[in-house]
């Protein structure tokens, strides 16, 4: 491929400006209004995720929670793009797609909650456990890819990561592993402009991230990352090439992290409110909301419909995530091989022991 | 496939991986030169002609990529085996291999297992420069989750390679470099003990020697010479690093009351002192004598021309052995 | 700076980055989020604001390339520090840090030395999730050219990192993370034993406790429960993984005659091994019972919920030194 | 820097084509004809030096050797573009560079015979040790490169490595932290077109390696790597970039690898005769030989006195190579740490102890 088809728009492409009008723009498909609706719906619910979640570590509930309030869109967009037999390969701040490829949040929050590493079987959603040490799902993500591809099945994969990622070894391991064969895979950087305190621009002096596509002769577009319309349509027509066997597509979408890294970080430390407030007016709600407003799409008993939606989900994470599971000794030896060696017998006999004496004081 | 004829090792474990891919159309061999070259050591030679280049590959050149591919086609149906070029090129998969490799199954509560098979040619003897020649088991036995397998018979090649394509959960094949080129009149369908399994290798009376992979012949040719010297030395082949076979190594030590661990890897923190201390913890009252230690010294693995004063030797192993307080204290 | 006040370990660490900072133009801390933010556990904190963007700085995020960017440095004249966020995020650096920077120096006879301190905040007990409480000590002290120390006292902190970063050589600093907000009233100045150096932290004569680390504190309450019960402990603090002390830890062992090895990384193959093979190997006619090990399990870092199973407990401990066949056999 | 400026040309640049003819192209300075005599006779002494290290291989004097026949423009043009304060960063494949760089061959050359890891003191001549794992030594580049920019220095590096190295992540970790910090760091890729046994198809499937500056920000150039006269003016043109404060410089040049990978390989495993032919007439010596001689700056005094001055070299490699140095056990233990830990100690009085008695016996 010629290198200038490889090559991103100048600016990210937006459809949706930031009260919510339709831009100029004519050469992205523009989604229906039953998809803004839906992707709407989602918007409110991911962002009572996120709000739940946050509270739900006020209470101790949580050990800790990367909050993705800000890139709902980004998140949103993601989990609607895809099919049934697609692949989701999320990070830690993806608790929202992951949610929208149908993992009930409690099973999606297991991991930051403590009681085990990760909470759902990642085979019945075709969900991948999140993924901590930065940019090493995007590898699998090839993987699961490449054994789509020569079973002649058409699994397209979303490999989510953010722009520190992006600096890893396994990022451009990754992406050239993919299109040297040609996988199916579509590489979503959520550019939120910090790594936990790290700005952009520490992190790249490339004109965008998605130009980082055309050193492996792969496509890259940036899009407007708090514009859910402009996400489901790069989105969607990367799943598409992807599937259509154009081979994989990088997609950079700008968005902001409105909240610190984590409820553990202190982001005063390191950006000015004044930043932050900057973003709020381009709040990806706001903007759906506005549209679908404006087009009389959003009617009251939709709008309280969709909130009662949000409120459920909202009362189940709580029931689900005030219980306290028992931890159960045995699952420390059980799952590490198929079948326990003869010292890991040993040792949970010996842990066996250990308690029934302590229960016995 | 049955035969009965003088095969290397190399041979061996070539023959195991035809097989496993002919049994398994879920079996992939991929990794660096593994496809028309057939890799530097020859050990896929023939597979990519013979099955084709989505069954046996050359990936581009990146063994964090190798190694997290693997994981991928695991997570999604298939068999990967693939091949670190020389031990010390499987380094910059260490973070796939120690946090997603070992971990998968145990992070899913076994939802995900990985069947990979990492295959690493390890150890030194062939004159090999810088990082050709680095033994890096102690790394892998240390992480949970691993299979760590060193056949070290051209029998063991073949059956280990394939338990290893067989087993559900991640095993790492050391495969001793400087034995490739060893042969042996092997009958490939006679079964061998399996993963797990110690074997001993030959009965002696006086004191044991514990080794594995490359170690082994060693540890043989110093009870040869050790016999000739009067000395009945019993020797065992660990042959299964992980899981380890404490009732047959435990039983060999208590049956002689002595013990020398044999080992070219750098010994502090590692397979070998681990053996001396489980050994010693489970037959200390059978012990007349502290378990002994021959290893590789704690140096970057020597150049060709120094590799010799490095590697255990018989007479570095019989000096060992003789320490081991015969006139009792 | 002389001082002489109550500090965390995470503050005694910052003043030895601080004091060597100002000592020598040369040294310079680098890694992710060590800058404004001053780290995630907040030993940088102040560091960039007082030394500026060029001596205290973050790079991009990718650990084998500050490990490697270090390499650099120090072969044109610097003195690097660097920050591996969470011990399992060191792995991504680990080929750069076994092939190069363990070995330059040998590789160079001499003449490329790389005084280079690689910072690792390592093991549990803090109720962090997957890969952030990994014990990869034993990776390390496995690797010859590495220094490898894990300070379990606020004193040591200041001392050991001091020491680490005057090295020549390259030295892993193991910080233990469950201990950074543990405080002591500290006298700074005051000169501690060095690197290479094990110390007794309690005399005691029935038996010896070995502990590192994070298990000294875990070890020290041990005696005293034991000492409640009328038994007298000893506790020895390693300090020094690479180089070993084998003069203090031997002596102490002999002049019990038993002894238990305290350490919370998985124990197939790790510290503890060695230790126990060793002190076996040295003191074996002095040894009343076989050494024993309290170690983690050999399984991955247990979630929150359950970490509390896995870690060396007071309890687990006093079962050991029961099993030091007290009516002697 | 907007993309198309980080964009390389269409086309390898080409100053003298095949039949030592020069090319339409005037945006590249000419070398000057001392330039250009100077090269030809390191391209022939460079050339010497490959066909006597592959004559001591045969003859068991070497372990093994990866030589650059059939690259030797690229080895010579990287040495000479440099100044005395560069350092250079060589691959095992580059033994002609490193002797441009003034270390003697025999010194070089002491890793691939076995005595010892390396044969001279990197602070010396400002080479470091020939790199065999893969791409690592692009990395420390940057750390040298970043250490004289602290300084104030103005040293520029010359990172090396081949096309299949630029798969590795530490590449892309390299190019990215050079970027990031503006490092004086000149990246020349040596496409040979193999890696062992691997075409560069199964590398990358970029339009060519040097577009993969563009993700960092970096700009690109390809060359004709048999075109010594090319190779001085762009990689001379990247070193004064690069010293000038423009930051790093990615440079690919397109040659090929006439032998086997090493003495050790099979190259009739995977690739034809008719390949290797082909390339024969575009033998980097032929060409600079051919121009010279066409402005009548070849002499026969000029010639002979070069082939003269690789016969020497030669000569000395033999004689240097073919002394067997006695092997010294204690250099086992002595540059391990700066001073020997007490464990290393005992072992290197347990093996004195050991020699001894054998000499003893
Ligand atoms: C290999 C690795 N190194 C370091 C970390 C610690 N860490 C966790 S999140 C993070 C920042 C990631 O930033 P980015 O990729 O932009 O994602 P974001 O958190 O902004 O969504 C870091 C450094 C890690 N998880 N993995
Ligand atoms: C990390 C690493 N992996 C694998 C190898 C084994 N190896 C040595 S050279 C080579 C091919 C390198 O190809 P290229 O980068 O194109 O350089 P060339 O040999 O063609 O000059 C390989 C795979 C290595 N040295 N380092
Ligand atoms: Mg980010
Ligand atoms: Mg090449």
């Amino acid at each position: 491929m010629p290198s200038h088809d490889l090559l991103p728009s100048d600016e990210p492409v937006q459809l949706l400006d930031q009260h919510g009008r339709r831009t100029e723009d004519s050469t992205h498909r523009f989604p229906s209004d039953q998809e803004l609706l839906r992707a709407h719906e989602a918007l409110v619910v991911g962002r009572r995720i996120n709000e739940q979640a946050y509270a739900l570590v006020r209470q101790g509930r949580l050990a800790v929670y990367p909050s993705s309030h800000g890139q709902e869109a980004c998140e949103v967009a993601a989990a609607l793009v895809m099919g049934d037999g697609d692949w989701l390969f999320p990070t830690y701040r993806d608790t929202v797609s992951i949610v929208g490829r149908g993992v009930d949040p409690v099973d999606a929050l297991v991991l930051l909650k403590g009681d085990w590493h990760s909470g759902y079987d990642p085979t019945v959603h075709r969900v991948a456990p999140q993924a901590t040490p930065l940019a090493t799902q995007l590898v699998h993500a090839v993987g699961v890819a490449h054994a789509a591809t020569l079973r002649g099945e058409d699994t397209v994969v979303m490999a989510m990561c953010g722009d520190g990622a992006t600096s890893e070894g396994d990022f451009h391991e990754a992406l050239n592993f993919a299109a040297v064969f040609k996988a199916p895979v579509v590489f979503f950087v959520q550019n939120n402009e910090y790594a936990i305190s790290v700005p952009l621009a520490r992190q790249s002096v490339a004109p965008s991230l998605a130009h980082k596509g055309v050193g492996y002769g792969m496509p890259g577009e940036r899009v407007d990352g708090n514009d859910v319309a402009a996400l489901l349509s790069v989105l969607g027509s990367a799943v598409d090439a992807a599937r259509g066997g154009g081979g994989p597509q990088l997609v950079e979408a700008h968005t902001y992290r409105m909240q610190a890294h984590t409820n553990a970080d202190d982001a005063t430390r390191y950006r000015q409110d004044d930043e932050v407030e900057a973003w709020r007016d381009r709040d990806p709600l706001l903007r759906s909301e506005a549209y679908l407003v404006g087009r009389e799409l959003l009617t009251e008993e939709r709008r309280s419909a969709i909130a009662a939606t949000a409120e459920e989900v909202a009362a189940s994470m709580r029931d689900g995530l005030m219980k306290d599971v028992e931890p159960v000794a045995s699952d420390l030896f059980a799952h590490v091989y198929a079948t326990p060696t003869p010292q890991l017998r040993e040792q949970a006999a010996f842990l066996d022991e250990e308690l029934s004496r302590e229960g016995a004081r | 496939m049955a035969q009965h004829e003088k095969i290397t090792m190399a041979q061996a474990f070539n023959h195991a991986l035809r097989d496993a891919m002919t049994d398994d159309e879920s079996v992939l061999m991929f990794g660096e030169d593994v496809g028309a070259l057939g890799g530097v050591f020859r050990v896929t030679d023939g597979l990519s002609a013979e099955f084709g280049d989505s069954r046996c590959f050359d990936t581009p050149l990146a063994e964090s990529g190798i190694m997290g591919m693997a994981v991928g086609l695991a997570m999604n149906g298939m068999r990967p085996v693939v091949e670190m070029q020389f031990d010390a090129f499987a380094y910059p998969a260490f973070e796939q291999l120690v946090s997603h490799v070992a971990k998968m199954r145990n992070r899913t509560r076994g939802a995900v297992n990985l069947p990979i098979t990492i295959r690493i040619p390890y150890a030194g003897g062939i004159g090999g420069v810088e990082h050709h020649c680095d033994s890096s088991e102690a790394y892998y036995v240390h992480t949970p989750g691993l299979t760590v397998v060193a056949p070290a018979t051209v029998a063991d090649a073949y059956t280990l390679m394939r338990e290893a394509i067989a087993s559900p959960d991640p095993v790492v094949v050391l495969e001793p470099k400087k034995l490739y080129w060893s042969k042996e009149e092997v009958d490939l369908d006679e079964a061998q003990p399996g993963i797990g399994r110690a074997v001993v290798r030959r009965e002696g009376t006086d004191a044991t020697l514990i080794a594995y992979g490359t170690s082994v012949p060693t540890a043989l040719e110093a009870a040869d010479a050790a016999a000739a010297e009067g000395r009945s030395l019993q020797v065992v082949d660990v042959r299964s690093l992980v899981p380890f076979d404490d009732e047959t190594v435990c039983g060999a030590v208590r049956s002689t009351g002595r013990a020398v661990v044999v080992a070219e890897s750098a010994g502090f923190a590692s397979v070998a002192s681990e053996i001396v201390a489980r050994v010693t913890e489970r037959c200390f009252h059978h012990l007349a004598a502290p378990v002994r230690r021959v290893t590789g010294f704690d140096i970057p693995y020597p150049p060709p021309k120094l590799e010799h004063l490095h590697l255990p030797s018989v007479d570095r192993i019989l000096d060992a052995v003789d320490t081991l307080q015969w006139e009792d204290v």
